[in-house]
């Protein structure tokens, strides 16, 4: 079957167009998003001599296009390979690398440029979590070994949790002993869930664990969601409270949320937390409290959950995914509100409390109204 | 069915109406899986090329290198780049079944792999591997570029430190290798039509640079040809990375007006001492 | 053919970069062997008390099959039998035996593609296999040497016919393999086709009259069975000068 | 399966500090290949390539079959390459490596897809009865630049094979033995050759030619180039790895175009000497000139 | 020397009169031989009997390829990868790896020990081979305390691979005379005196076969490479490595 040629149109390059800065959303700013358009003209002894726009030629790079203009263009994307600066008084930081040929800094991941004094590194739009010390986390278990376990922490590396490192049971001082070793199991196993603090960082990155504080330790009673984390672009970011109790609404009692840096978050029914016993009871002193430790702290049995607390769980659980699905930050205060806001479209919806569902559409309901405030 | 060349000297117009320099029109998209850390969908004209990445991520106890076409893995000093491949039964004409072992694909994996390696920061992520999982809906030629340029924007979006876009296109000659002719047209991106009558390759550049990390050129050529086709594609590479790059502003600034990034700072906001 | 009577020729350490190697060609079969090792087993192949002994063999054309699989599975029960395989536990000695020419029958066409090996080849690839190993100074209890021999019903008499061709193969009534070791035992007897007892000890006379020829020294004895048996090539003495040369090379500097 | 050997650090700095100054392990300039060696075998169709400790053997062989229904005018042309412990103890019998299948995949572009045998002349009885012809190629010793041996031994393979002659009478397939009639050699096109560069440094500036194998350890890409003699690309891969600049890539395919005229020479010259060699007493002439009347 | 050489296959029974019989050394039986009780010693490979009547002591001299460690040994290893108290180094290709604790170097504690990365070579002497366990490695003199020329070679310079028969060679106290290699000396020695090269470069010889060569000169340690892996692979005696010192001298000006 001969091919029919179409009849000649007149030339219009379908894709790009001619002039790039026209694509662009904000063309507000001169030169920066487009100032690595084209580049290096027409490739290998090619003279593109036809009557076609060659929009290739249209730009070439501006070596000081960050620096020449104006500051409101800076708070847009930089995108992999883009020359951030060649001012050599910047060093570079995470999301940067030294270009060996010039050596300005270029960006090596698409996000936006962040500055520490003379530091400056570029926040990707999203990436896999970096642990930092200090970062609460919640993990799971991956892998048992003789002295230590794996934990999937959701960054590049598993973290580990080096037995020396969790609390033992039967006293926060105690000596950890070869029994222990032999007995790493019955403290954690593959699967568990636990919430820990990144103690130490290694040289290649890897985290090391510790659950050495009586907030820290087993989760049970409760909920899984993995949100992206702190890697970049949304999801659970950095702030003052990770780990809050809030009363549940149609009287479910409590419920405990943990959102762990790295955005894996655990919800959960509220158990009154050992440190609460003690403080219920200070005369008992710390025998009680160490017999409290060792029955609850390993144990991998759920308590009983009522009906509605399961039911509140499921919803703030729902505003979670609500909000990563619609791009906005998961905190405290998001959570919060959007819990709040949630228990008020349930009342609005014909089956009252009991609707929970809040993806698609009400999802995007949630978060419009979250966001109008 | 072969392609009437001679139609092309008369209204210097290709079967699809293109001049000799047009790329096809390219759609793409990032972040199409929620779930994957890293996601991307792309046509180039009818070649549909959806991608998936996850990593880097330490691979779960002790699987062994299961992934194929292992670019960096030496000994876990630097991240493994992992491709596999799916080209769907439904994707050609011929209704093709692609079995696990077919050795097309592998090449094809191995040489994604391969080029990406190069670019990505794998060193800075040890004992991990990238996964970069490709699934090929609707071929129309150019495969190798469209999965090249899926892989990069997935990468791009999986967050992963690279040193530039590795953007790709396929670059062909107006006229067979056996017509020896002096006069023919070197020809920009390549349609199922085209692959299969002329003389073609596959180049990726290492973003805007002259410097080309894959070239495939699987037909025979006039040693001649090459110059031409190869300045064409490296121009190509450059249209395509341009075209990558928008749509990773786009989602950029979509997000930053979102509220999901926060605003990046201006070298000169801030006084500097 | 006048192929099987041709004396063997062996050429040893002509791989440069395999641990030893060696190529053997004898009766129109050429076959190059490589052997590595002691090195590192693999899981599966680990055996806590000793070496594994690993053989693969390719044929010239074609991909192996079950025939191939076959002769495998006798060579390393064979040669485990001679090398000190306790000497090193838990890791294995690969060997690699690659037919690169077998003799082609001149009256019929035969299918090439289907490598489908031939019995008679089993005697090279030993011989081959064992030159291999002294190559790479793998520690064997001792050397072995192989023979293949056809008998033929003619008439009423039955022929024994050592080292036969291809067409001879297909004709005779029983093939048989057998090799020996260094000390004169039976290491390997495989056999083919109907025949009697007999017949199975005329070839095993025959075999142990080449494979295990004593040495030319004690001139007496060897004068006695040389009047008899003198169809075919003393395996031994072969052996023992295809590898005092070797070592004569090696130890030039000596 | 053991894992492959990795260079001590000692050894990747100095092949590069050591290139850097146009210096090479062995002594040898960057674009000479180690001494090339290329004998055939007593049968036809055997070819067994050396380069340096680089050993290849290539077998061609052929069987008449049915031809694929697809392509009932067309004989069957395989190249089989299955690397076996003997060339690494890393390489598993059916465990198909990177190195193996980008080897197969060049040899089939550049010989099987370039045309360098005219499958059509294979086929005897249209839809009925085709040659299949195979070469299987046997890597006996592995130090680097398998491809390009491996590329040349399967082109003097088959140049060198002979498959038996036929003919054809009331429908009826004869195939002769070399003993009833000469067998003749194949339809061959054009003959492709492969010839490899390595590239090291960090922008891949400095480039090698057969490489060894510490260097392609070493090397941060790679790109293969099969021509012809007469100056036709076959097929060019650069499969990933560092890039490399455009237009050091076009000197590189000039460079290859003067190896590949010489394998070409060198292949004409062993054959033009492999059939003096046989054609010892007059006796192959005698034939041929037999089968001509 | 001798006139004739004694070459034995595995298996053959050595003639009881060679074996010496030393009336107080215990006999000793060197690479090659295994012993049978009662009192039955065979060869186990190939090679050139040897016997040393006044030490009471006899070995088989063959060459190979594949190395197989023996307690003290000197070898150049490969690190590949770190523990928290050994370094796992390889002595050669697809064998299972040996144990360099990080402790065995010259002065080192907990708190100062060398950090090797992977792919750093090691001079170290073998402590442990048995066939049952995994070699083990020290780069110190358990005896001394001191390196004794053992531990991580560094500066410019590269490995090359021979035979361990040459390696066994090179390492002989007198090597030009017992072993017959001269080219070290030779590329070494004064320039102009007997054809010398007068390079200037540094050696580490492995029983595992292999050699490491250093010096600050690219050139310098190709051509030492070279020579070590001609006169290997090649054969040459004293003569044939002048001839081949000679002709890669000149190349190199």
């Amino acid at each position: 079957m001969p091919i029919t040629i179409l009849a000649p149109r007149p030339s219009r390059p379908i894709n790009p167009p001619s002039d790039p800065r026209a694509a662009m959303p904000d063309s507000d700013s001169d030169s920066d998003s487009d100032s690595d358009s084209g580049g290096g003209g027409g490739g290998v002894g090619l003279d593109p001599t036809g009557d076609i726009p060659m929009f290739a030629a249209a730009a070439r790079r501006s070596k000081h296009a960050l620096l020449d203009t104006t500051t409101a263009s800076h708070s847009d994307i930089v995108t992999p390979g883009e020359v951030i600066t060649d001012d050599p008084q910047w060093m570079r930081g995470h999301g940067t690398f030294v270009s060996a040929a010039t050596a300005a800094i270029v960006s090596s991941v698409a996000g936006t440029v962040a500055r520490t004094n003379k530091l400056l590194s570029v926040r990707p739009l999203r990436a896999r979590y970096t642990p930092e010390v200090g970062d609460l986390v919640v993990g799971r278990i991956v892998e048992v070994q003789a002295k230590r376990w794996r934990v999937d922490v959701g960054g590049t590396q598993l973290a580990a949790l080096p037995l020396s490192a969790i609390n033992l049971p039967g006293g926060i001082l105690r000596k950890r002993t070869e029994t222990d070793e032999l007995q790493i199991r019955t403290f954690f196993a593959e699967g568990d869930l636990l919430i820990a603090e990144v103690q130490q960082l290694f040289g290649d990155g890897g985290a090391v664990l510790h659950t050495r504080s009586l907030k820290y330790g087993k989760l049970r009673n409760g909920v899984f969601v993995a949100v992206s984390g702190m890697g970049g672009g949304g999801g659970v970011v950095r702030s003052r409270r990770q780990v809050w109790t809030m009363d549940a609404a149609n009287g479910a009692g409590q419920m405990d949320v943990v959102l762990g840096v790295n955005g894996y978050v655990w919800i959960s029914k509220h158990v009154e937390t050992p440190e609460g016993l003690v403080a219920e009871n200070k005369g008992a002193g710390i025998t009680n409290m160490e017999e409290s430790v060792s029955t609850m702290m390993y144990s991998s049995q759920n308590d009983r959950i009522g009906v509605e607390t399961m039911r509140e769980i499921a919803r703030l659980r729902g505003v979670v995914t609500a909000l990563v699905e619609n791009g906005l930050r998961v905190d405290e205060d998001m959570v919060v509100r959007g819990y709040h806001e949630a228990v008020e479209m349930a009342m609005m919806s014909a089956e009252g409390a009991d609707d929970i569902y809040l993806g698609g559409e009400r999802g995007r309901q949630l978060a419009a109204a979250l966001t109008g405030v | 069915m072969p392609l009437d060349t001679s139609a092309y000297n008369l209204a210097l117009l290709r079967v699809d109406g293109r001049r000799w320099n047009e790329l096809r029109r390219v759609h793409a998209q990032i972040r199409t899986q929620a779930a994957a850390d890293g996601s991307s969908y792309l046509e180039m004209g009818h070649t549909k090329v959806m991608c998936v990445v996850t990593g880097p991520s330490e691979p779960g106890p002790r699987r062994g290198g299961a992934g194929a076409g292992g670019g960096g893995g030496s000994g876990g000093k630097d991240a493994e780049v992992a491709v596999s491949i799916v080209i769907a039964g439904f994707s050609s004409v011929d209704r093709k079944r692609h079995g696990k072992g077919d050795k097309r694909t592998l090449e094809l994996q191995s040489t994604v792999s391969n080029a990406l390696s190069a670019s990505l920061h794998t060193h800075l992520f040890p004992h991990s591997q990238i996964n970069i999982s490709l699934h090929v809906l609707s071929q129309d030629g150019s495969l190798l570029a469209a999965l090249i340029n899926a892989a990069t924007l997935a990468c791009v979006d999986a967050g992963i430190p690279m040193t530039d876009y590795v953007a790709a296109c396929t670059a062909g000659s107006t006229s067979t290798y056996a017509a020896n002719d002096e006069a023919a047209d070197p020809l920009l991106d390549l349609n199922h039509q085209e692959e299969q009558e002329l003389p073609g390759l596959t180049v990726a550049t290492l973003g805007n640079s002259d410097r080309v990390a894959v070239l495939v050129c699987e037909s025979r050529v006039q040693v001649g040809r090459l110059e031409g086709m190869l300045a064409v594609g490296v121009d190509g590479c450059k249209q395509m990375r341009e075209i990558l790059d928008r749509v990773v502003r786009e989602k950029g600034q979509r997000m930053i007006q979102e509220g999901t990034v926060e605003r990046g700072v201006g070298l000169n906001d801030m006084d500097v001492d | 053919m006048t192929a099987a009577t041709t004396t063997p020729e062996a050429a040893v350490g002509v791989l440069p970069r395999a641990d030893g190697s060696a190529k053997y060609s004898h009766a129109g079969y050429t076959v190059t062997a490589s052997v590595n090792g002691p090195i590192e087993a693999q899981r599966r192949d680990e055996h806590a008390y000793e070496a594994h002994v690993d053989v693969t063999v390719r044929p010239a054309a074609g991909v192996g099959a079950t025939r191939e699989r076959h002769l495998e599975s006798i060579l390393q029960s064979s040669l485990s039998q001679i090398i000190l395989v306790k000497n090193f536990p838990r890791s294995v000695i690969q060997i690699v035996l690659q037919i690169e020419d077998s003799p082609e029958n001149d009256y019929v066409n035969t299918k090439l593609v289907q490598a489908s090996l031939n019995f008679a080849i089993m005697p090279a690839l030993i011989q081959t296999a064992v030159l291999a190993l002294l190559s790479a100074a793998v520690p064997m209890r001792a050397t072995a040497t192989a023979t293949a021999v056809a008998t033929v019903r003619q008439g009423g008499a039955t022929k024994t016919i050592v080292d036969p061709s291809p067409r001879e193969v297909e004709t005779a009534q029983s093939v048989h393999v057998f090799a020996f070791t260094s000390h004169d035992e039976l290491l390997l007897a495989e056999s083919e086709g109907d025949f009697t007892v007999k017949e199975w000890d005329d070839s095993y006379e025959t075999a142990k009259a080449i494979c295990c020829r004593p040495e030319p020294t004690k001139e007496g004895i060897a004068m006695v069975l040389d009047d008899e048996t003198t169809a075919g090539p003393d395996m031994r003495h072969f052996l023992r000068l295809a590898m005092e040369t070797k070592v004569a090379s090696d130890l030039y500097w000596k | 399966m053991p894992r492959e050997a990795e260079p001590s650090l000692s050894e990747r700095q100095f092949v590069l500090q050591a290139l850097q100054e146009n210096l090479r392990l062995d002594g040898r300039e960057l674009d000479q290949y180690r001494p090339l060696e290329l004998s055939f075998g007593d049968q036809y169709g055997v070819a067994d390539v050396t380069f340096g400790r680089t050993r290849v053997l290539a077998k061609a062989s052929a069987e008449v079959t049915v031809p694929y229904a697809d392509r009932p005018l067309d004989g069957i042309f395989n190249i089989a390459t299955e690397l076996s412990p003997m060339a690494s103890p890393a390489f598993e019998v059916n465990r198909p490596t990177e190195t193996e299948i980008l080897l197969s995949r060049l040899l089939e572009k550049t010989v099987r897809r370039s045309g360098a045998l005219d499958t059509e002349s294979l086929c005897l009885v249209a839809g009925q009865k085709c040659w299949s012809v195979r070469v299987d190629v046997h890597v006996l010793s592995h130090d680097g630049n398998l491809i390009d041996a491996a590329c040349l031994a399967v082109v003097a393979a088959l140049r060198h094979f002979r498959k038996p002659d036929t003919s054809i009478e009331g429908g009826v397939l004869t195939v002769y033995t070399a003993a009833e009639r000469e067998a003749v050699p194949l339809s061959w096109l054009h003959s492709p050759f492969c010839v490899t560069w390595s590239f090291f440094g960090d922008e891949g500036e400095t480039a090698v030619l057969d490489a060894t194998r510490l260097e392609e350890q070493v090397r941060v890409a790679s790109c293969t180039v099969s021509l012809n003699k007469h100056g036709e690309i076959c097929q060019i891969a650069k499969l990933g790895g560092v890039p490399v600049d455009a237009v050091a890539l076009l000197q590189c395919t000039a460079v290859a175009l003067t190896k590949v005229k010489e394998f070409s020479e060198l292949v004409d010259k062993k054959l033009a000497e492999d059939v003096k060699k046989r054609d010892k007493g007059g006796f192959m002439a005698e034939l041929s000139a037999e089968n001509e009347r | 020397m001798e006139t004739e050489r004694l070459i034995v296959l595995p298996g053959e029974t050595i003639d009881p009169s060679l074996i010496p019989s030393h009336q107080k050394l215990p006999l000793r039986l060197g690479p090659g031989l295994r012993h049978i009780p009662p009192s039955d010693i065979v060869p186990t490979v190939a090679g050139q009997l040897i016997t040393n009547p006044a030490r009471n002591s006899m070995w088989i001299e063959y060459n190979s390829q594949r190395y197989i460690p023996s307690t003290s040994d000197l070898i150049l290893a490969t690190v590949t990868r770190a523990t928290p108290d050994a370094y796992l180094c390889t002595l050669s290709p697809y064998t299972p790896p040996a144990t360099l604790p990080t402790l065995s170097f010259e002065g080192a504690t907990k708190k100062t020990r060398p950090i090797l990365t992977p792919g750093a070579l090691v001079y170290a002497r073998v402590t442990l081979a048995n066939r049952h366990m995994d070699p083990e490695l020290e780069c110190v003199s358990a005896a001394t305390g001191k390196a004794e020329g053992l531990g991580p070679l560094a500066g410019p310079g590269c490995v090359f691979d021979v035979s361990l028969g040459f390696a066994r060679r090179l390492l002989m106290a007198r090597s030009r005379e017992e072993g017959g290699v001269g080219v070290l000396e030779m590329l070494g020695g004064e320039e102009g005196a007997a054809g010398g090269g007068g390079l200037a470069f540094e050696t580490a010889v492995g029983r595992n076969g292999r050699v490491w060569v250093g010096s600050e000169s690219a050139r310098t340690v190709v051509v030492v490479g070279r020579a070590l892996q001609e006169t290997d692979r090649a054969g040459l005696g004293i003569e044939g490595q002048r001839k081949l010192v000679k002709r890669l001298v000149r190349e190199v000006r």
